[in-house]
């Protein structure tokens, strides 16, 4: 299936590719550029390749270069900040994002803080490539979006692309970035396809997108949500609301600007995340975008995440879980027709393309 | 010999049950992923032969062979991989996460390793409680590279808690080998450095697993301390899924051969009498599908449920 | 030194003990009154008592139940867990709060979520203390407060108690908890004194306490900062503005409803954290004020926090890396009069008495 | 015998650096927490003479021994610890964090162990470079019982990385003594078990230390893999802090006997002729008080620093 935010400007737009696809050519464009450029992880190298996302790199530069570790992912962050602060560039794979639970010390303690604490002596380019999971029976510890523990950390910079574009673009950029960058890719995406160029190319932190423009809200939305978000504004915009669909891109450094200045305008501002929202990325955004605004504030502001629970895998639990198109126009209307009752979308019409058609294995 | 009867039935209704996850899996009525245990089924039925009510035992994502063994409630284990909410978790846990606190078992998680301090905390509550209750906790081969193995032999070692931990070791973690895992295979040596005894089994005979075991918790419930039991087995079908692998290139079926050819359901079974294994067979058939009957019939949760359980 | 926050009302108030003696005299009345209490990790059973908090407790309650481990957090906390599993109350004692990304995997993949993914047929009442290093060289990883990583995580409770009253009765309450309770200690609070009643009681989660009232502004303090906090509002008095201070005390479950109602009246928001602001506890109050007022909205707020930066230990650095009363009352000031010139008070004024004091070793 | 006279020069500077650093603690011109390396300084002093400019060492909190052996920057050391804008860390470390790239001293963490997987990743590295540099990784017995230890050697072993780790054993982990944290004293045959030639000092000298890792380095520079040294040691001093502490009742002074009379500086200073040492001694002095005066007559940082470096 197509699901495109960028359409095909000019002949430089590239060709449709997948999601998966453009990780994949950044790599390859990246390992061809730069010798101290390596990519490791648990199964990196198997026929599955990390779901076809680093298929034929061991082929292409070697075992030197694409190779699996033991299961060990405490030690083997560390030696991936080891081997970067010596000036390699360690593209270091996490199957699920729930494993970083595993190397918290290591990037927080040492990899976040290498360069301060050394007084600027080091350098730590280092980029942890982490996948969430989503649907499915992925349960409790398969699902986690744990962005907001890296957002609040000083140090490391967080990308969550949220479509193969960006994909290819922030990871090229998070590879010559000279810090640890932890990268954020969403399952439900990788099938996804959008125009991407062929050459290299970066997406830089900075510059946050508005997807589409609207007037009555604005619509952040975070990784995946973001398609989401855009599906909640076709809905929306059927009972004659128009919101505005920001994607971040990267979530730190973060660019709040280009969100002040939607909501200033719309006066509405819902984030959607694709993870829990107390000290979420949400938070963020809405404390940020308020004390920004200043006295002036007087926004209506809402968050919208996964449930205060743990992710359940029964199906009728799951779908209660997790926002969806359906459950964010919902809320997008409330805030713009407080005075309305409550309105929800056909729950047909909410579904998403590709969350219907994913089912296992993993 | 009323234990060779005995651990052909588990044996045999680890068997069928994992068959019939398999056969039903394509319909998409399971709704988590699966790891089955299929040809690894003499680890969970030995080891858990050796155990008694009172004991514990911490088992893995590919826990179905070992929640069976011990006795965990069958139904409650297919609804949990149906997600329902007569399953053992509800529904909020699926296949990687059975439990079962009735018949002992403590539950597994899915991010491997993580399960065995958690054993090791039972082990300790067990000594101080002096309840004489043992604990074995089952890991695979892969989860002996974490540094939480390391940390908790250590530990439970120090305390002289009693735990017997089982490493079935199957030669891959997902698709990857020991040799790309392992920088060597002397593992047994290692646990035994922290006075730990260990043993390694690669005859893949239930009887040797199931006296290995009988001997370790023996010591350790006249206040020996932990043992350690490294079993070499094969594991028949896919990492994950219903299926086999051994046309996707990363390892060849020869390596399944001799595993199949001394299959332990096969050779208990010709060991009986023929009435006896039909006795059992019928028996078996019945348990299992109503197993599934019951998973079936039962209902999903509801939206509503979503919020119970987050805190005690 | 006496810093009381409560004073004595009645007989039953009980005597001026110091923060770490009211820790104590929690651990020793609860393992007296169960059995299944116990208390352990790196030190615990030292002549040096994690700062005294633990002294008399081996003494008393022998090496069964008072004990050090291994150099092991991982699994530790996995040993903890389980036993708390299996029927006992384990709490474990961290001397750095730092040190607890060694854990993060057992308390979030783990602890967070065993009574959910297991369909709550288990609980793990367990309590985990952490303390925040401040101060004098501790630099880098001896200084971090990780509160709001945790309080991103369904399943965890966290508690920052700010004085010897609240720390008794938050300890015992998370002991009796059946849950996960995540404690966060500030080692600048152990020596000061408040009013701390001799009988065991629960400071239970669900109240937070307004320590002092004001009408022009709200200033919520976290831990230690409410200390510095209530000087701030001193200072501020002098030029007219009357703060009002809050101490949420439980950080998850949060009482929010006491500043909402708090921050309807005055307008103005200040969330004084020691931690971190970016997706901080100061981001959760400020989103989850405003998500409550809806579009009333309109209040001016502000998070103040640790800076943006690694701790540095070189004493202008660090006194620039933290808030302080100082700090705190020119955010207050700003947002009350926001036409003025700012205002910053006397440095020599708002430093803090016990900050002062407070010199190594460690 | 020109490798005595340098090897005593190195035990001398660290001991007379570190008894400095002592007397002038308590005027708390030092803005950090130190850990002394008094007593232990033979070990960074054998080691390092080993080294080459382009290897590298991994030190610990307690690092000042090795960081100095290995040619670190006395003055940016000093003046670190005094928390000035001249120190190796600007004022961001403290003595906890030491860092000299320029010298091979890749840092150090105040968060136990979790310095040795960084190690290791130096070591990969510098085989991926084929720089023909080694890494040594300087630990506390404490550090072992880290999971990262165990899950770094399998890894240096499994990838034939050229990295010494080097475990200084002075039996406590702050006042803990090794008989609450380890279940066995054979750590050397535990790592031996990953194919790690390892090896137990116990003499306490400086030359066994430093035959020790002679032969050890210059194998893995001919492509072996890594190796183990574990020596054992006696730490003068308190855990933190400039005293002693044999009055707190943890342990006794008699520890401290036989590890005081063949303490090495006095025994390598008794070999050498005096007027040697006398003038070893002299430009000791004059180098170390050069330090301190550096470290106190450069600028702290200013608050305007505060948000550098946090990104590169
Ligand atoms: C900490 C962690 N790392 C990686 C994974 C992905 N993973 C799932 S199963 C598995 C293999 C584990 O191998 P082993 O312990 O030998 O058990 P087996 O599957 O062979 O029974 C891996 C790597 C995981 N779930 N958790
Ligand atoms: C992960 C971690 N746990 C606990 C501490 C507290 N701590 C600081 S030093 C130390 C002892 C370490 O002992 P060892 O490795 O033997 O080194 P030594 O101090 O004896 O040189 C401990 C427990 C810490 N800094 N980091
Ligand atoms: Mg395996
Ligand atoms: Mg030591």
């Amino acid at each position: 299936m197509t699901m495109s935010t960028l359409e095909p400007g000019s002949a430089s737009a590239g060709r449709l590719l997948r999601y998966v696809d453009a990780l994949r050519e950044a790599f390859a464009q990246e390992m061809e550029r730069d010798e101290s450029v390596f990519v490791f992880g648990l199964d990196v190298d198997d026929h599955k390749s990390i779901q076809g996302s680093t298929a034929g790199l061991l082929q292409r530069f070697g075992p030197e270069r694409v190779f699996t570790t033991p299961l060990s992912e405490d030690a083997m962050t560390g030696v991936a900040i080891g081997a970067a602060m010596a000036g390699m560039r360690p593209v270091h794979v996490h199957i699920r994002m729930d494993f970083l639970l595993l190397c918290m010390n290591q990037l927080v303690n040492i990899a976040a803080k290498a360069r301060y604490m050394y007084g600027g002596t080091v350098k730590v380019p280092l980029v942890v490539r982490s996948m969430v999971g989503k649907s499915w029976g992925q349960g409790a510890q398969h699902s986690q979006g744990l962005h907001s523990m890296f957002m609040h950390v000083p140090g490391l910079k967080v990308v969550a692309p949220s479509n193969a574009h960006d994909a290819k673009g922030c990871m090229i950029a998070a590879i010559r970035d000279d810090n640890p960058v932890i990268v954020m890719e969403h399952r439900l995406l990788y099938p996804t396809e959008a125009y991407v160029p062929e050459t290299a190319y970066e997406v830089l932190p900075g510059k946050a997108r508005v997807v589409a423009p609207g007037g009555d809200a604005t619509l952040v939305g975070i990784s995946h949500m973001v398609v989401e978000c855009l599906r909640a504004r076709e809905l929306l915009a059927e009972v004659g609301i128009s919101a505005e669909v920001i994607d971040p891109i990267w979530l730190s450094p973060l660019d709040i600007a280009t969100i002040v200045e939607s909501a200033r305008r719309t006066r509405r501002l819902v984030v959607a995340d694709t993870g829990w929202t107390a000290c979420g990325a949400g938070a963020e955004i809405v404390a940020a975008v308020l004390e920004q605004l200043g006295p002036e504030g007087g926004i209506a502001v809402k968050r919208i995440g996964f449930a205060p629970t743990t992710c359940p895998p029964s199906p009728p639990l799951e779908a209660a879980f997790y926002p969806n198109p359906g459950t964010v126009a919902a809320a997008v209307h409330a805030l713009v027709r407080p005075k309305d009752a409550a309105w929800t979308p056909d729950p047909e019409r909410a579904k998403l393309a590709h969350q219907v058609q994913f089912r296992g294995p993993f | 010999m009323e234990h060779h009867r005995r651990l052909y039935r588990t044996l045999r209704l680890i068997r069928v049950v994992e068959e019939e996850v398999a056969r039903v899996y394509p319909t998409d009525v399971i709704k988590s992923p699966v790891h089955l245990s299929i040809g690894q089924e003499f680890i969970a039925a030995g080891v858990c032969d050796a155990l008694e009510p009172r004991d514990h035992v911490s088992i893995t994502y590919r826990g179905h062979a070992a929640y069976i063994a011990k006795g965990g409630d069958l139904n409650a284990m297919i609804a949990e991989m149906y997600g329902k909410k007569t399953g053992c978790c509800q529904g909020r846990g699926g296949s990687m996460h059975l439990i079962d606190m009735k018949a002992g078992v403590i539950g597994a998680s899915a991010v491997v390793g993580t399960s065995i301090p958690v054993a090791t905390g039972f082990a300790l509550a067990a000594r101080r409680r002096r309840t004489g209750g043992v604990v074995v906790c089952f890991i695979g081969d892969g989860a002996t590279e974490e540094g939480c193995f390391a940390e908790s032999l250590n530990f439970a070692a120090l305390h002289r808690l009693p735990i017997l931990f089982v490493c079935e070791n199957n030669g891959y973690a997902i698709h990857e080998p020991l040799a790309k895992r392992w920088a060597t295979d002397r593992l047994c040596e290692r646990v035994a450095t922290y006075g730990i005894p260990a043993r390694r089994i690669g005859d893949g005979s239930v009887f040797t697993v199931r006296d290995a075991a009988l001997e370790a918790v023996a010591a350790m419930r006249d206040g020996g301390g932990p043992a350690f039991l490294e079993i070499l087995c094969c594991r028949w079908r896919e990492h994950v899924g219903p299926n086999e692998d051994f046309d996707q290139g990363y390892r060849s079926a020869d390596e399944k051969t001799p595993w199949a050819e001394r299959d332990e359901v096969a050779r208990l079974a010709a060991r009986l009498p023929p009435a006896e294994v039909a006795a059992i067979e019928t028996d078996i058939l019945a348990t299992v599908s109503a197993a599934f009957a019951f998973a079936e019939a039962s209902p999903f949760p509801v939206t509503g449920d979503l919020h119970d359980h987050v805190h005690a």
